[in-house]
């Protein structure tokens, strides 16, 4: 779950972590404007700065211009419908300031750069040694003396006060299970650190113990998008891609080998959709739906099944259910094998349908049904 | 010899009275695993496909010494059954589940990290070496004893290019996923270490795909250290740029986890590249 | 810093650890006592159950007698000077459980057993295995299974419930400081777990950190006792025995390396002042004092000092500085060697003191002075 | 060779810049200790005795490579120095202080339990290996090199005996103080077997005092694995029962910690007693 920035504050606040004093701002309420302030859009993605998605404003009217203009932008394709409102800082300095985890490592990460503001990305791909990146023991916790290192490497002096900000941080990222918690910039004002935005995005698998962190952020998302949270596609992945001929597959690997093997035999997948290694017939059912009611268009469909966990026999139950209840018209280009292979390939024989076994040949039958062979 | 998993290993498998659990235990006796042990709390007495149940691993490893452990705990409560492994001083753990809330995942690796610990996942297919044991979801019947060990983080794509070396009738030392992350407790680079030490091992095979460093680590690891030959597939060359494809680590990130970068770093390092399955048949030949 | 039950009790309510509904009673305010209820001694020794501490009485006037009764007692040289007045429990069962640490293991350990009461001392040593020990890995925290294993062991049914107590007791043995927090019994009743006892010890070491936790309850303390705390020795640990040899040394395992060869030597220490292996002329001069204010009637006074992190000079400076400031008639025995050693001699003459090198020579010596010798 | 410090010994002073680590500085350096680095923060490019000073261990490693660390950083700062330490890599860290919170030691002792860090102390007066390497305070001449092993919870009570034994002309391999508890990084069993397996010790000698156990678990070592002589001096025979006498771990529980009934296991274990340091001199010339 990714957090916008003014969800983040509200965290950042109960945890004692120094955020400017600010408003939420929608068309159908701009009460809270007020100026002089930093009038800045809320959006999930990032580069809002340099897309003209941040206005500092002076008076009352360029207020209320700017939230009129900044609220009918798109950014990134995201519709703005909200903006936060903040008193202007007196600003000395911009930190970066971060803590995530490095999956290949296996463990939590705190990154500090003296180089803050937009360009961090720029930054980290040109000079990469303008960024710290600390290891932290997830048991251990933060210790002192990469408190004391980071201090030293953004060059700032009270380093009691640093400790006790990124001590917060650290504990925020903790408690809330988040995978990421930036803050880009913090910055130094004559009263000391303060984060002037916040990125956080809590990790999804944990929220069956942050129910009220969850229930809570997805609301109010729901509230501002009209949209009672994203469709819930269980361990389904979906991507819509460009081509004619559908996809599902129940690995990623095996999908994205799949992919690479069409666009060599010639043809162009419609999407990438992926079960995950260990799903059931209702997930297979779901996964056609998906396809057929977004890609109307395509011309065969590519169903590519080695089973390990998964069970070939719920497969092939998983796709003649979904046979049986719709009228499909395009060719289905089934390759099934593994798990309780016996079992699917008779369940799809009884239900009048081939079945291949070699990769290779199935995509190249489904590339060609989709360019109009048989 | 083999890695990770030989004639020895004598599997604990936790969450065993479960649907996963039961289902996998019978798969694992079938393939001839030496399955000696289970664990769900409040069914000591009971057995799973002949196999004892317990109510705790202490208890097990004092009755029939496990050595390994294979885990279907559902992923709220995975984190205190691997501690519960690692401090009944199991060394081999292999998490299938996905879901695992990822502090737990890290508090898991950094226990076991240093304490000579092996994790597997979380999310991992698991691992066989085919003939002597399978601890995992490994589908038997596309996989057979030889000399090619295959690390893969996908489980569906290792089982497929297991199935096509089997069906060329070229064999395998071991056949280990990792897991589609985004954390690993095992990578790449950990696993070709071990085929590079194994004198079982004579090729290796390396499967990478589009996002994240692990297969540029490995590469780098290849460059130093490995001198038997390495063949790689990367999948996901036709995936469109900045778009997640199922596994978490798959999103491209600047130029570093692209398709392209790995294909070129692995071919620097000495690795033979293949674009499909197929072909990683056809190098393992040549080399062979 | 050992606490009272009912400052342990006090702790427990604060860290929602259910305890009975109970009130402190002293000489001067029996206001809180009340009936039926169990009038129970407040020491900071053990065994005071077996030693008629503990009284349950039905009506006020019993209870009026009881305190009466248990304020005039003293357990183990202590006097009683305060009760702590509880409600009587409807009593299921009687279990033990403890958090404490294996110092030989270098953990912490939780100790459960279902043979709960006052006898636990002698369950440990003739019925060992009816004790639970867990090792807890500190930085993990307790586990799941072992509160599992716990719950089995006691044979209580409702698992979440004694998790729970658990928990909360592992939460204050790590975030107070203890070094013990025992609760003997905890008792069964029929609303669940009850604290009946509580014994806790928390940390010296850790008193600067804990700041508030150590005044108030000292002062607690010192309140019901009139005295102001212990002294503090600082390093020193003194323990007066029944001789005549009086006895200072700047490590405890020569200190009793030295009683040893006292005793072998036919005489008999008249106490064990011990200095710490890290110490400061002040300490010196405060271990005379110590040992020549208690024991009057000493007949010598033999200092071992073996010098690693100590400083020969400034033990040389603490022995002349009290000597100086002092009458002492009694014949004076200084081993001294180690670090800074030259100077330490040098010093030593330059009073007119002797100096011993061989520590079998110096212990012979002072006893022979003891019995009267020259 | 010798155990845990010998030539090769390259020490790392944390607290380096405070009264006790300049003194303990120099006294290193004079015994030929080859101490290459000292940390104290925000003392970087400053010297103590010649040795230059960094703010963190990592950097002293990366410039100097010690591998192994003493200690005179403040009781409340020790974990966090001793965590530093750990995570820099370094093997052996000798806690000189007394009065370390007990959480902070039991905290950094499982972090160093298996990830093959060595912790003397806390509380401890460090380690010797005469005429090679002194990481501690023991006083240089009560030393001379040779072949007896000898470790003590005591400071004093290891200079004591290495006094008499140097003054008797016999040499040590090693003399090793842990501390005086009532938590131990390193227990006296720990360092027997050290001595069991070190080829330059020949004979153990291993002192002892009331209270607590860890006698008892190296008399149960001895008994099983040592076929080298072992002579033992507990101390404390003339101790009060009941009565603590500094070291919280000397305080008699039941029968446990008696000085009987550690003389009475060391001697099934097939220790020869000693009353005195001068009777383990004797004991020692008999076994030669």
């Amino acid at each position: 779950m990714k957090l916008y920035e003014f969800q983040g504050k509200a965290l950042f606040r109960e945890a004692g972590i120094p955020v400017p004093r600010g408003a939420v701002v929608t068309a159908s309420d701009r009460s809270g404007l007020f100026a002089p302030s930093a009038v800045k859009a809320q959006v999930l993605s990032g580069g809002r700065g340099k897309a003209g998605g941040v206005l500092l404003v002076s008076t009352q009217a360029e207020a209320e211009k700017a939230a009129g203009s900044i609220l009918s932008m798109e950014l990134k394709g995201e519709p703005v419908r909200a903006l936060l409102v903040e008193e202007k800082m007196n600003i000395r300095a911009e930190y970066y300031l971060a803590v995530t985890f490095d999956g290949e490592a296996g463990t939590p990460l705190f990154m500090a750069s003296a180089s803050g503001g937009m360009d961090i990305e720029s930054v980290a791909e040109h000079s990469p040694e303008k960024i710290l990146k600390l290891p932290v023991d997830p048991l251990w916790g933060l210790t002192d003396y990469k408190l004391r290192a980071m201090a030293d490497f953004l060059g700032y002096e009270n380093k009691k006060e640093f400790a006790s900000f990124a001590r917060k941080v650290w504990t925020l990222f903790r408690e809330k299970n988040a995978v990421l918690v930036e803050i880009n910039p913090l910055v130094v004002t004559d009263s000391g650190l303060v984060a002037l935005d916040s990125k956080i995005e809590i990790d999804d698998d944990a929220r069956p113990r942050l129910k009220d962190l969850f229930e809570k952020n997805l609301a109010e998302q729901a509230a501002l998008t009209g949209v009672e949270g994203e469709a819930d596609h269980g361990t389904i992945t979906y991507v819509p891609l460009e081509g004619n001929v559908g996809l599902i597959s129940d690995g990623a690997g095996t999908g994205m080998l799949t992919l690479d093997l069409i666009r060599d035999l010639g043809g162009e997948a419609a999407d990438f959709c992926e079960m995950g290694g260990l799903t059931s017939p209702e997930v297979m059912y779901s996964a056609m739906d998906q396809v057929f009611s977004d890609k109307k268009d395509i011309k065969s469909l590519l169903v590519v099944l080695i089973g390990g966990f998964n069970r070939m026999d719920e497969m092939a139950e998983g796709i003649t259910a979904y046979l049986r209840e719709h009228k499909v018209s395009i060719p289905l280009v089934v390759r099934l094998c593994g798990t309780m292979e016996e079992e699917g390939k008779a369940i799809m024989k009884e239900a009048g349908l081939p079945v291949y076994d070699d990769l290779r040949t199935a995509v190249a039958d489904a590339v060609r049904f989709a360019a109009g062979g048989n | 010899m083999a890695i990770l998993v030989d004639r020895d290993t004598r599997v604990l498998v936790q969450g065993i009275t479960g649907k996963s659990g039961i289902l996998q235990t019978k798969s694992l006796i079938d393939y001839g695993t030496a399955v000696v042990a289970g664990v769900t709390p409040g069914k000591a007495g009971t057995a799973v496909e002949g196999v004892p149940v317990f109510n705790s691993v202490a208890d097990a490893v004092r009755e029939v010494s496990p050595n390994a452990a294979i885990s279907f705990v559902p992923p709220l409560f995975a984190k205190d059954a691997a501690m519960e492994a690692m401090e009944a001083g199991i060394k081999l753990l292999v998490l299938t589940m996905e879901g695992i809330p990822k502090h737990d995942v890290l508090d898991i690796l950094s226990y076991a990290s240093g304490r000579g610990v092996r994790v597997l996942g979380p999310g991992t297919a698991g691992v066989i070496s085919p003939g002597k044991c399978k601890l995992g979801a490994h589908p038997a019947r596309m996989f057979r004893e030889g000399k090619v060990g295959v690390v893969s983080k996908s489980g569906a794509l290792s089982y497929e290019v297991g199935k096509t070396l089997t069906d060329a009738g070229i064999g395998q030392s071991t056949v280990v996923a990792l897991g589609g992350g985004p954390i690993w407790g095992t990578t790449q680079r950990d696993i070709v270490k071990l085929f590079n030490e194994d004198p079982e091992t004579e090729i290796i095979v390396l499967l990478g795909e589009i996002g994240g460093g692990t297969e540029i680590a490995a590469a780098e690891y290849i460059a130093e250290s490995v001198r038997k030959p390495v063949v790689s597939l990367i999948v996901g060359r036709a995936a469109p740029e900045g778009k997640s494809l199922g596994h978490a680590g798959a999103i491209i990130r600047g130029n570093k986890g692209t398709a392209a970068s790995k294909m070129e770093a692995l071919e620097k390092a000495g690795a033979c590249l293949a674009t499909s399955p197929a072909q990683v048949v056809e190098l393992i030949r040549k080399l062979g």
